[in-house]
């Protein structure tokens, strides 16, 4: 009998060991906020334009409280910060708005996203599709939105990302005679170069490794799991550009002009007075796109989808613009939450006036804005290709460098490219 | 045998650590940058510049340092960030920068400017802000005497004690008390005598405390040797004694305990 | 209440041997909890997300996600690729530090002083190992150089198919010691009568060997057989920063796979991945003891 | 013949012991060695142990954190090795291959799940959410259960006869008999809990709190000197344990056992 009542005691004190180690779950879910409360995630480059939204947010709703979180700038925190805020997505409580910023193909300037690929991301059920309000939402009927734009953000027909800036590169002459480089394609361009006298249009031409990754636009559907990146079309074009530069080379002495360079690349936001004529830059399919810089999605585990959405719209209709000028103050949203180009006319509009440029000017830019085709998000096949020729091109000038080697590189490069893509897009 | 003279290195390392830790935390202290910090002020009201002493830059005048406050171990404390900033244009004495310049990124809060610094900055140095007190040097050097003076006791005992700590092993736990007290005792001196030392930070050398050719050149150039020359000789004297006072101690205890054990 | 009805007959018509019945129940109990609580809920959830979609509020959708993770083609690639892994790199630490150990065992007692030397591969920092094997087979590296003086042109080896034998003898090199000090600690326990009375026989070292060691030794191989797959998954940091996040074909692992899709918040094909994983495992390990019980059976010893 | 067999087994040896301290030996170089130009410096000891507490301070949060880990997982896995080995309970079998099973699954799996159960128990954002899931791994027991198993069950019946109950039979019978092995298990756990990297990340919220393994797997290259030192310190405890046990270890069941 006494060894039964020993047993007894020993199973009582371990119970009351375990009890101990797992138990001290203080239930402070049971306070449940009387406050609906809606987290957000940005950039800290957005902080201004998000701070303003989340006051105005805050003002029209006095019980909804908006909570902001930005991902520091500093790279190991991030990292350490974006491994967290990974974890608790996929565990459900993650954020319910997201702003981000897309990768950015220099290394210099980029950061680790949070979404290391948009694309897979979608598939991955971390974000709510959105129809369900933008069919109610006025703002896609009479704005002034560009509708090719959205669909980067769509997978299986559902909407799940919404970009909010973009970025393009043109190609600015001060003479109008480049009319008919608009539907070359950009080895068509490499021709035109060498024989035209057109001196910007030779500048940018040489500074194509600045932004190789650009030389196939958009070279990969995910959704249809397709690989359209050509590598023979690449590697044709990788050689007979070293070639040009080469050549270029030796004979650039100095710039002709002030403001001249070796080699270019320009945004629309550069411009000014001198120029006459833009045309957007195509890529070897002679397609014209832009890719999405900034872009906002809602969290599926968000409660309350709908104030989420709002609040995701401040940042492209004009409602804290037109609530703000009857109060007489002035504000920072118009229609972009970035200094990026916008993804609407009105916003181009509006920003290019206030810096005061010329109407005509203005007109120029949303000539340019129309041509383009379509918008895709940068992955980081994108980032090695434009670092790797970069780094490729430098060597560009001492003299024994030849056609074979530049065969080597180029057959490399467009084999790692083609191989990472197929991993991307198969993974 | 072997396991006696294992447990005593590992005391020992055991005692290294601790007392490096405790010595590091004085050390970090010690060694922070004494600052003078200013905010952006504003010329008139509505303008929309602001006046900052030409001090605050760098040589080539490209950004400033400022003192930001974050949570460290023990505490809050200030460590100096860099900031891109090019002054518009320099009256006499002062730089004229756009307002917001001067305030951290939310806009809101002024940033402390750092306008005048005992050693050139770099990024992620500790600060502290500078408040004029009158230096003591003699007191400073009667601390420094008694510090290096327990030193040599304090390695006697603990030397000591680690053997106590190896009989903790055998199962006495008289010993194995006695010997955390002693160290206890000796952390304890080591971090009040160091937190009572309060050398300016110009005296210290740049980032190294222990760079001694520095020391060496700064007693010259001050001629520190004719000015307090009588205190300085009264405690090497004084710690000479203490040091001779314990070897002695030492050795007449061990030859009482061999006494008492060869009866 | 069957599991009780069926516990109750078999008390009844049990012979009260001196070990009473049940009472270890008493001493794994902590264990057993703790294991529960920390190892088999976290399982059980796992499996849930691996048979549902969507985060938030999840909804059931079978085997959708295995069906999707089986076409996968980078999915196969790595598993192919792992199985190639551990089929070169677990039979050769293994043999290599049984071998090891065995000489180690009966050797002079200095020499056992490096036996504390084993483990430091495994606390080595993770960026000096990664400086140590760039230094090593790196592109401007001391193999190439030596190559060059020869006279062949040496390639950087870590982005050709060779870095998977790089990663190999960096398995073998970071856990050969993990497994010798395991396999010394079970030798320790062998009385050593058992070899003089062997030598009175007359059976020489090697014979010694095959009918002493490796007997008592088996139930420890089968357990350093399943440590050594859960050492393989913990090389994935070094391979990692070798390769990058999508390396050359050739070493694309589980572990890539399954970092690149919690990158992508895709917990769906992880915990799918995990799960068939265990299974295959529990699959292995079915076969084995049932091997294991046959041999036992063919004749009785230890 | 004999002094040849000798030697080259001595020769065998001393390649072993290159390979083996190798990692010491680079060590050491890569704390001191600061590159071609600037030559030996000690500085990165000087950081390490004078310049400020921070290292040393997660020094000892590691340390205090491993010792835990191992210390209850030794001997949770006696208890529970015991129990499989010697003693018989519902199911024992099943437990013991779901328990094996258990040990492979990686760590981008198991993350989450934990991530989960941890903030329903609130241990989240402090050392208990380390210390406690390493408490309770099975490696310990799986191993042990099978060291335990090779020991004869004489010698319980016999300590049963002085009627000594389940933990002294433990106390006095089964941790003497396989001391190498509880020794090696303690080592073992204490290193792998001393390379814990994931966990503390994601449970943690300050990086202040991280431990040093979680610097140590940084890969910025210029603290690479600083890095090393840290490695070494490591080492000490291990080299401890090792040096303390050192008769265990090396001379085997007879001594321990009647001595």
């Amino acid at each position: 009998m006494k060894s039964e009542c020993k047993n007894m005691t020993a199973i009582i004190c371990i119970f009351c060991l375990l009890v101990g180690i797992t138990g001290c779950k203080s239930s402070d879910k049971a306070d449940r906020e009387s406050k609906k409360t809606l987290t957000v995630i940005a950039e800290t480059m957005f902080r201004r334009t998000v701070e303003e939204a989340a006051d105005y947010m805050m003002e029209k709703d006095p019980d909804m409280e908006v909570k902001i979180q930005f991902l520091p700038d500093n790279q190991e925190k991030r990292e350490t910060e974006i491994q967290k805020l990974r974890t608790q997505i996929m565990a459900g409580d993650g954020p319910d708005v997201y702003l981000l910023d897309n990768l950015r193909e220099d290394t210099t300037v980029s950061q680790t996203p949070l979404f290391e690929n948009p694309y897979k991301t979608m598939q991955s059920g971390a974000l709510a599709s959105l129809e369900r309000y933008m069919e109610e939402d006025t703002y896609w009927e009479n704005g002034t939105y560009k509708k090719e734009f959205l669909t980067a953000g769509q997978y299986e027909g559902k909407q799940y990302m919404i970009p909010l800036s973009c970025s393009y590169e043109v190609l600015m002459s001060e003479t109008a005679d480049i009319e008919n480089l608009s539907d070359k394609t950009l080895g068509e361009w490499l021709e035109e170069a060498k024989q035209s006298d057109n001196e910007r249009l030779k500048e940018v031409m040489r500074g194509r490794d600045m932004t190789a990754g650009r030389w196939i636009y958009n070279a990969a559907d995910y959704e249809k799991q397709e690989v359209f990146f050509d590598k023979q079309k690449w590697k044709t074009f990788y050689i007979s550009y070293h070639m040009y530069r080469k050549s270029e080379w030796e004979q650039y002495i100095e710039p002709k002009k002030e403001g001249d360079v070796f080699g270019r690349s320009d945004r629309v936001d550069f411009i000014d007075d001198s120029i006459k004529a833009v045309a957007l830059i195509p890529d070897l399919e002679g397609r014209r796109q832009a890719w999405v810089q900034a872009f906002g999605a809602v969290g599926m585990s968000c409660e309350d989808k709908e104030s989420a959405y709002q609040f995701l719209m401040l940042f492209l209709n004009n409602e804290i613009e037109t609530e703000r000028s009857k109060q007489g103050k002035d504000t920072f949203v118009k229609g972009c939450i970035d200094m990026e180009i916008p993804v609407q006319e009105s916003a181009i509009e509006s920003r290019w006036k206030e810096i005061g440029i010329s109407d005509e000017k203005v007109q120029i830019i949303l000539e340019s804005f129309r041509e383009v085709e379509g918008a895709y998000f940068t992955t980081s096949v994108e980032q090695f290709l434009t670092n790797s020729v970069e780094e490729a091109s430098w060597r560009c000038d001492d003299p024994n460098i030849d056609l074979t080697q530049w065969e080597a590189e180029a057959s490399e490069f467009a084999e790692k490219a083609w191989n990472d893509y197929n991993m991307l897009v198969s993974e | 045998m072997a396991k006696k003279r294992v447990w005593t290195a590992g005391c020992a390392v055991l005692i290294l650590l601790l007392t490096c830790t405790v010595l590091s935390m004085r050390v970090e202290k010690m060694m922070r940058i004494e600052v003078e910090t200013v905010t952006a002020v504003k010329e008139e009201q509505d303008s929309e510049l602001a006046k900052i002493p030409i001090s605050c830059y760098n040589e080539d005048k490209s950004s400033f340092f400022y003192a930001h406050e974050r949570k460290g171990l023990f505490g809050a404390e200030l460590v100096a960030v860099k900031k891109e900033s090019y002054p518009i244009d320099e009256e006499e004495e002062m730089a004229l920068i756009v307002y917001t310049e001067g305030f951290d990124s939310t806009g809101m809060k002024p940033l402390k400017i750092v306008s005048q610094s005992s050693w050139p900055l770099e990024e992620g140095d500790l600060l502290v802000l500078k408040e004029d007190r009158e230096v003591d040097v003699v007191k400073q050097i009667q601390i420094l005497a008694c510090f290096t003076a327990i030193l040599l006791p304090g390695i006697l005992l603990l030397v000591r004690c680690v053997k106590r700590f190896s009989d903790l092993r055998d199962g006495n736990w008289k010993a194995g008390i006695e010997s955390f007290i002693i160290i206890g005792i000796w952390l304890g001196s080591i971090f009040s005598l160091t937190g009572k030392l309060d050398i300016p930070r110009e005296y210290l050398p740049p980032e190294y405390i222990l760079d001694i050719g520095f020391y060496i050149n700064e007693i010259q150039e001050f001629k520190l040797l004719e000015y307090y020359g009588r205190e300085l000789l009264i405690c090497i004297v004084c710690v000479g004694f203490i040091w001779f006072g314990s070897i002695l101690a030492v050795f007449f205890c061990c030859t009482y305990r061999k006494s008492r054990k060869s009866k | 209440m069957i599991i009780i009805c069926w516990y109750q007959s078999r008390r009844l018509e049990g012979v009260r041997t001196m070990r009473k019945k049940n009472n270890g129940l008493l001493l794994a109990l902590p264990q057993l909890a703790g294991f529960l609580v920390f190892y088999f809920v976290p399982f059980l959830i796992t499996v849930w997300y691996s048979v549902s979609f969507g985060i938030g509020e999840r909804e059931f959708v079978g085997l959708d996600n295995y069906k999707e993770l089986f076409q996968n083609e980078m999915f196969l690639l790595a598993v192919k690729n792992t199985i190639k892994y551990m089929s070169v790199t677990v039979p050769i630490t293994l043999a290599a530090a049984m071998l090891l150990a065995a000489a180690l065992q009966n050797t002079v007692k200095a020499v056992r002083f490096f036996q504390m030397s084993f483990l430091y591969p495994m606390i080595l920092p993770i960026a000096s190992v990664v400086l140590g094997v760039q230094f090593l087979w790196g592109a401007g590296g001391a193999w190439n150089r030596l190559l060059r003086a020869v006279g062949v042109e040496g390639t950087d080896w870590l982005q050709t198919p060779a870095a998977f034998w790089v990663l190999c003898a960096l398995y073998f090199w970071r856990f050969a010691g993990y497994y010798i000090l395991i396999y010394l600690a079970r030798l320790q326990m062998i009385p050593k009568e058992y070899y003089e009375y062997a030598a009175l026989f007359g059976a020489n070292e090697k014979a010694r060997f095959r009918y002493i060691t490796l007997p008592t030794l088996v139930p420890t191989i089968l357990f350093t057989l399943i440590l050594s797959v859960m050492n393989a998954f913990k090389c994935y940091r070094e391979a990692f920063l070798l390769g990058g996040s999508h390396p050359d074909n050739s070493i694309y692992l589980l572990q890539h796979f399954m970092n690149n899709n919690f990158q992508n918040l895709n917990y769906q094909k992880i915990s799918s991945a995990a799960v068939s994983i265990v299974a295959a495992l529990l699959f292995v390990t079915g076969v084995i003891c049932g091997l294991y019980l046959l041999m036992k059976k063919g004749e009785k010893y230890g | 013949m004999v002094r040849i067999k000798r030697q080259k087994r001595v020769i065998f040896f001393l390649i072993l012991a290159a390979v083996l301290f190798f990692p010491v030996i680079y060590m050491l170089i890569c704390s001191v060695w600061k590159g071609v130009d600037a030559g030996l410096s000690f500085m990165s000891y000087y950081d390490v142990f004078l310049e400020s507490p921070g290292y040393l301070v997660k020094f000892w949060r590691s340390l205090g954190m491993c010792l835990l880990i191992s210390a209850g997982q030794t001997v949770l896995a006696c208890m529970a090795g015991t129990a499989f080995a010697k003693y018989s309970f519902i199911g024992k079998k099943i437990w013991l291959v779901v328990m094996a099973l258990f040990m492979v699954l990686p760590i981008q799996v198991t993350l989450l799940p934990n991530y989960i159960l941890l903030e329903k128990l609130g241990f989240l954002n402090s050392w208990k959410a380390l210390i406690i899931p390493g408490i309770f791994s099975p490696f310990g027991t799986v191993w042990l259960t099978f060291i335990f198993r090779s020991l004869p069950n004489e010698w319980l019946d016999a300590a049963r006869l002085d009627r000594a109950n389940q933990l002294q039979i433990i106390r006095y019978i089964i941790v003497p008999a396989s001391k190498p092995a509880i020794v090696t298990l303690f080592v073992l756990v204490f290193v792998e809990s001393w390379n814990m990297v994931e966990q503390p990340v994601i449970f943690l919220e300050e990086q202040l709190d991280y431990p040093l393994s979680v610097f140590l797997a940084g890969v910025a290259q210029n603290s690479i000197g600083i890095q090393s030192v840290c490695g070494l310190l490591c080492l000490l405890p291990v080299t401890f344990f090792f040096l303390y046990y050192h008769t265990e270890l090396t001379d085997g069941l007879r001594d321990t056992l009647w001595s």
